[in-house]
């Protein structure tokens, strides 16, 4: 992988782990209520994955998706504004954190329906096959999901109609306070794309590499028209099912393992080692904060929907007050 | 466009006219394909040979899949069509329709928007039973983001969907299997646009509220009772909703007396809604109290004598519309 | 018994009774074991270590299998309890509960039945946006074989709950978010039977008829109308369907004004057909139209300035009152 | 397979084939109308599988499970009197040929919604788990049922309980007019159980013995507390979607080779190798033909239900008129 590669992962990356602290930040200090899925130890898997595609490829994930929005190019402002609850969001308040959508980079659906996305990600890709626009969809979900109907009917039809698609699977071993071992009898989610006849890929989604190279592979496999591919990202979800939930339900062993896994020193020591310097990391760093406290005071300044948009794109035409 | 054709031949024409117009028209559904015969229904005959299995597509047995698809797909920018073949089977994918479809556009705050026509069929009297008869129309004119819309006749069945294909929001088409056969003429140049009722036949002493396959039943009691002396105006919704309040009121502001009637079950049904609103409109200057027909309340038995007592009949019909003339 | 409860504790109160005097007592759901801290609403916690993990079952995130096996469970003579954690994820379930629980008794002709309890909860006004805050309960009053429940406070909670476990047809029990904390005492040997509405508040003016999280915001209403010399007797239906009528036109004949009130989208919500029927009951002895209260027709937005626009408001109420007043 | 047993098989096969000939022709002569799924071609399937089990265990079925309920044991005369829509019928009349239940035999569910019986299958087989009544139960469904979410969902639910519980394909290479290679990407079903960690059982089922081999092995499986098993057993479905409806959507070759795999004339080779004579086959095949001609006459002289049954069996109690 090439150092520009790297270094666009690590901006990813950090863009996510700075906005989750800002957002945990904001939270405590009681400037912002909302419920906030942190993605706390996903920052790396996605922001990967993300940079294996293009601006235009669209973006499919759920209410825990922060991290793949913010990776796949989401502007900081218009996100802190949503999420916020302000007209100047990229939903105009509407949708909140767990309906974020950007058409502009893609971002098509995130949906809070556990499942639902990969069917939805099923029609961009076939609208991308009839037109031939050569985009591919990545569809973003967790563990969990994969026990749930529309992941297996999604997965067929993919398969069925070789759609150009990508069942990115975050494996955070954990769906909500279910273990992974406790929902699921297979030791790995790929296990499953053999029962339709689909390309399955696992791989560890802390490793930079190993993880851009899955997800190379993915999109080529995807662009190329050779069909869809599952690709399992083994990673951790480091805090509670959403921010401020307790997680004593998580053993320590697992605590541990967790801890010694955390994507963020790991890239950072992955930047030293090809000769990026401390100081280049931290000025990257500090540019996002200063993005960051600027896009969470424009959202904070913002001025809140008003009453009329209950009557606005509900459809097409506007209701009648 | 000249001749009669059924009401089935007329859906399959509207499709038609709309694929051959807009690439971005696409049809799915289980057996819709040329390979298995056009649809069990054959509503989707002859179209994979004009425009290809790439745009008509016959899937496995998904309903979540293919409403997702098509939800997906319209949020692409095309306007798919999903035919999901008996309306109980849209349990299946109540969440893609309603979690997604109906809501995307509001979500997104209007960057996004769900072009997106439901075909489903369904029908009482057919002998198919409890889970392949219901009429759910109730449950998603409930739903805010959905249209509901059912033709009573070929030429509505043409001029809706035509109407239904071009809406950019999405819209539930519901058929009717024992109305497939009717035939009729389709007017050049046809047109029924959505939330629009037709007056199916004038009259002064009573309104006859309803939608598809009963408008028939609801002519022929009109036309009996004419003979009887009694004057019934039959308002035929089309889109059931969000429905032509305007016309509805309009017609019970004249006659003062209303019947409302559905196939659907009469609990909670669309005719409840209908009826409470007529009360509010027209408060104290109503003849008689609003008669509500609909299915019993119990699911659809099989045996054909059951079935037949669970249905509005034509005798019910009659019987309510003389009580409101007591009134 | 003694001291208070939240509502919350008072629903675990009731499911621990009732497991206790009966092995066939069971509750799937998602995280709803010890393991996993007894559910996200910490509803069932201390069940799985009276009652071990094979009666408190935490399930994989499938909501059709969850409700499958309650139903097969409860047709081999179980008293399952399903937990379902948002009222939205019933869009999942929706064939097993419409299809199957609801209609096996009838087209078995008796032979088989679904003593199911379908716990859920939801409400507006938590933040959670569009796909975790619906209403639904107009959709299932409009299938036969269902009946639906839901308390305004701990004591009905836990009679409900109570009542609904012994129910030998499936019941539909919606919580709402904001209600679990709500406290009080229970009553030794409290009971509150399916189908009973309760009168909250007496009054002689007019009739506010509601359930659920409303109740509160009624009775409040109605107190502060008394200083207003307006006197409204609230009613809380408790079973939403089917519901009491004979109490609420009782009640209705009594005062002749109405207003019905819910949280859940208005049109062609329960208030329609509660309105409905009783401008058929009392029709020409209403001294005003029956004013019907419920939320916006849109999708629940998740901005809180919006969402708060979108229920009904003690204002809203207020004024509804006032209008019945006028006439 | 020992002498009694293979007669056993060969009696319900003939009950399946003989009572398909009666409704045909019922239907044929004007005297029942009736919508009716036919199941010719698969009479052996499920009578192997159904002499591998109690009377008492559960079965749960489809609008093609005539064959089913009838391998199962549910008397002729109250099934013929329920399809013809008399009072006299196991429902009243009021479920008909979708839905057949019939307890005493084991019946409990017979749905007309494809892939809904397998979550309602696990249900009864955790009652069977939680009392320790030692059943075991079966789900019929068809290879086109393995690509909707219920599916999925109740495979995986059973194996994370090892619930007591056969699932029980017969894959007729079609889903109504649908192929199996053009729903489905891989060459068995059978390969799915893996995707759940389940036993799996693939088995031509038109071979007597191997068929009932592996129900045999499948029920003790099941039985044995090991978990539960997916059986797939290969078979033809010889006619239409329904009686009546077209087929020439199936391929020459298709038909060709079905015609080659008719289960009735290789049953009963087989039971002439095994020393039964013509005239032992024959009278059995008579009883039967007496035993339906009865039942049909009790079904059509049986009367119609009463409108009042409309308000009985919506709830407990019944609704007022
Ligand atoms: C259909 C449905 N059922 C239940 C829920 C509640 N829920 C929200 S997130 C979640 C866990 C999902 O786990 P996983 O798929 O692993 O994603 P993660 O949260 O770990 O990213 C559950 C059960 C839901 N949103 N949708
Ligand atoms: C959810 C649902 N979708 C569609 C249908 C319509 N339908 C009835 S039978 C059938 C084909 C089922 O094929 P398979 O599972 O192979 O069973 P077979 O009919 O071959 O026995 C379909 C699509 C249905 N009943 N339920
Ligand atoms: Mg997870
Ligand atoms: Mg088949």
């Amino acid at each position: 992988m090439d150092r520009e590669k790297l270094l666009d992962i690590y901006t990813r990356t950090m863009r996510c782990a700075r906005s989750d602290e800002k957002f945990r930040s904001l939270i405590i200090s009681g400037k912002l209520a909302t419920l906030y899925y942190t993605y706390r130890g996903q920052e790396l898997v996605t922001s990967a994955m993300m940079a294996a595609l293009n601006t235009d490829d669209y973006l499919v994930t759920t209410y825990r998706g922060q991290h793949d929005q913010i990776a796949k190019g989401v502007p900081f402002d218009l996100l802190y504004a949503e999420i916020a609850g302000r007209e100047t969001g990229t939903c105009k308040g509407k949708g909140g954190s767990m309906h974020i959508t950007h058409p502009a980079t893609g971002i098509m659906v995130t949906t809070g329906v556990v499942g639902s996305g990969l069917p939805i990600a099923n029609g961009l890709a076939l609208s991308s096959q009839n037109t031939k626009d050569g985009k591919v969809t990545v569809c973003c979900f967790g563990d969990g999901a994969t026990n749930i109907g529309a992941f297996h009917e999604a997965m067929n039809m993919a398969q069925v109609w070789k759609l150009p698609v990508i069942f990115f699977c975050q494996n955070n071993r954990y769906g909500e306070h279910t273990a992974f071992a406790d929902h699921t009898k297979v030791d790995s989610i790929v296990t499953r794309a053999a029962a339709y006849g689909m390309k399955g890929i696992h791989v560890d989604g802390n490793d930079a590499k190993a993880m851009y190279a899955a997800a190379v592979e993915a999109v080529d496999h995807a662009r190329s028209g050779k069909g869809p591919v599952l690709l399992e990202a083994m990673c951790y979800r480091m805090m509670g099912h959403f921010f401020g939930a307790d997680f004593s339900y998580m053993p320590k062993e697992h605590l541990a393992e967790m801890a010694a896994e955390d994507p963020l020193p790991k890239i950072r020591a992955l930047m030293l080692e090809h000769q990026f310097t401390e100081a280049e990391l931290d000025k990257i760093v500090a540019d996002i904060d200063a993005e960051l406290d600027a896009a969470a005071e424009f959202a904070l300044a913002s001025p809140f929907p008003s009453a009329d948009e209950l009557r606005i794109d509900v459809f097409e035409e506007e209701i009648a007050a | 466009m000249s001749g009669k054709i059924t009401l089935g031949a007329a859906i399959n024409r509207a499709i038609d006219e709309c694929m051959a117009a807009d690439e971005g028209v696409i049809l799915l559904g289980e057996d819709v394909a040329a390979k298995q015969g056009g649809g069990v229904f054959k509503i989707s005959a002859g179209l994979t040979e004009k425009y290809g299995e790439h745009r008509i597509r016959a899937t496995p047995i998904s309903e979540q899949a293919i409403m997702g698809a098509c939800v997906g797909a319209a949020l692409a920018g095309m306007r798919p069509i999903a035919e999901i073949m008996l309306m109980n089977f849209l349990t299946v994918s109540m969440d893609q329709l309603v979690n997604h479809a109906a809501k995307l556009r509001f979500m997104s705050g209007g960057q996004t928007n769900v072009p997106l026509v439901v075909r489903t069929t369904t029908g009482v009297g057919v002998g198919f039973g409890g889970q392949h008869s219901d009429m759910l129309e109730a449950w998603f004119a409930h739903v805010p983001g959905l249209k509901i819309v059912t033709p009573s006749n070929p030429a509505d069945a043409y001029g809706l969907m035509k109407s239904a294909i071009a809406c950019n929001d999405p819209v539930i088409f519901i058929e009717n299997i024992l109305s497939y056969g009717m035939t009729a003429e389709i007017p050049e140049g046809y047109e029924a646009p959505l939330g629009k009722a037709a007056v199916a036949r004038e009259g002064s002493d009573v309104s006859l509220v309803t939608y598809g396959r009963c408008v028939a039943d609801a002519l022929a009691v009109a036309e009996e009772l004419a003979g009887a002396g009694v004057s019934v105006e039959v308002i035929d919704l089309r889109t059931i909703a969000p429905y032509d309040e305007e016309t509805v009121t309009a017609s019970v502001a004249k006659t003062g007396r209303a019947v409302v009637l559905h196939e659907a079950v009469k609990q909670y049904g669309t005719g409840a809604e209908i009826a409470a609103r007529i009360n509010e409109a027209l408060f104290g200057k109503l003849k008689a109290p609003v008669q509500r027909l609909g299915g019993a309340f119990s699911a659809v038995p099989m045996a054909n004598a059951l079935e037949q007592a669970w249905i509005p009949t034509k005798d019910g019909i009659k019987a309510a519309v003389h009580a409101t003339m007591k009134g």
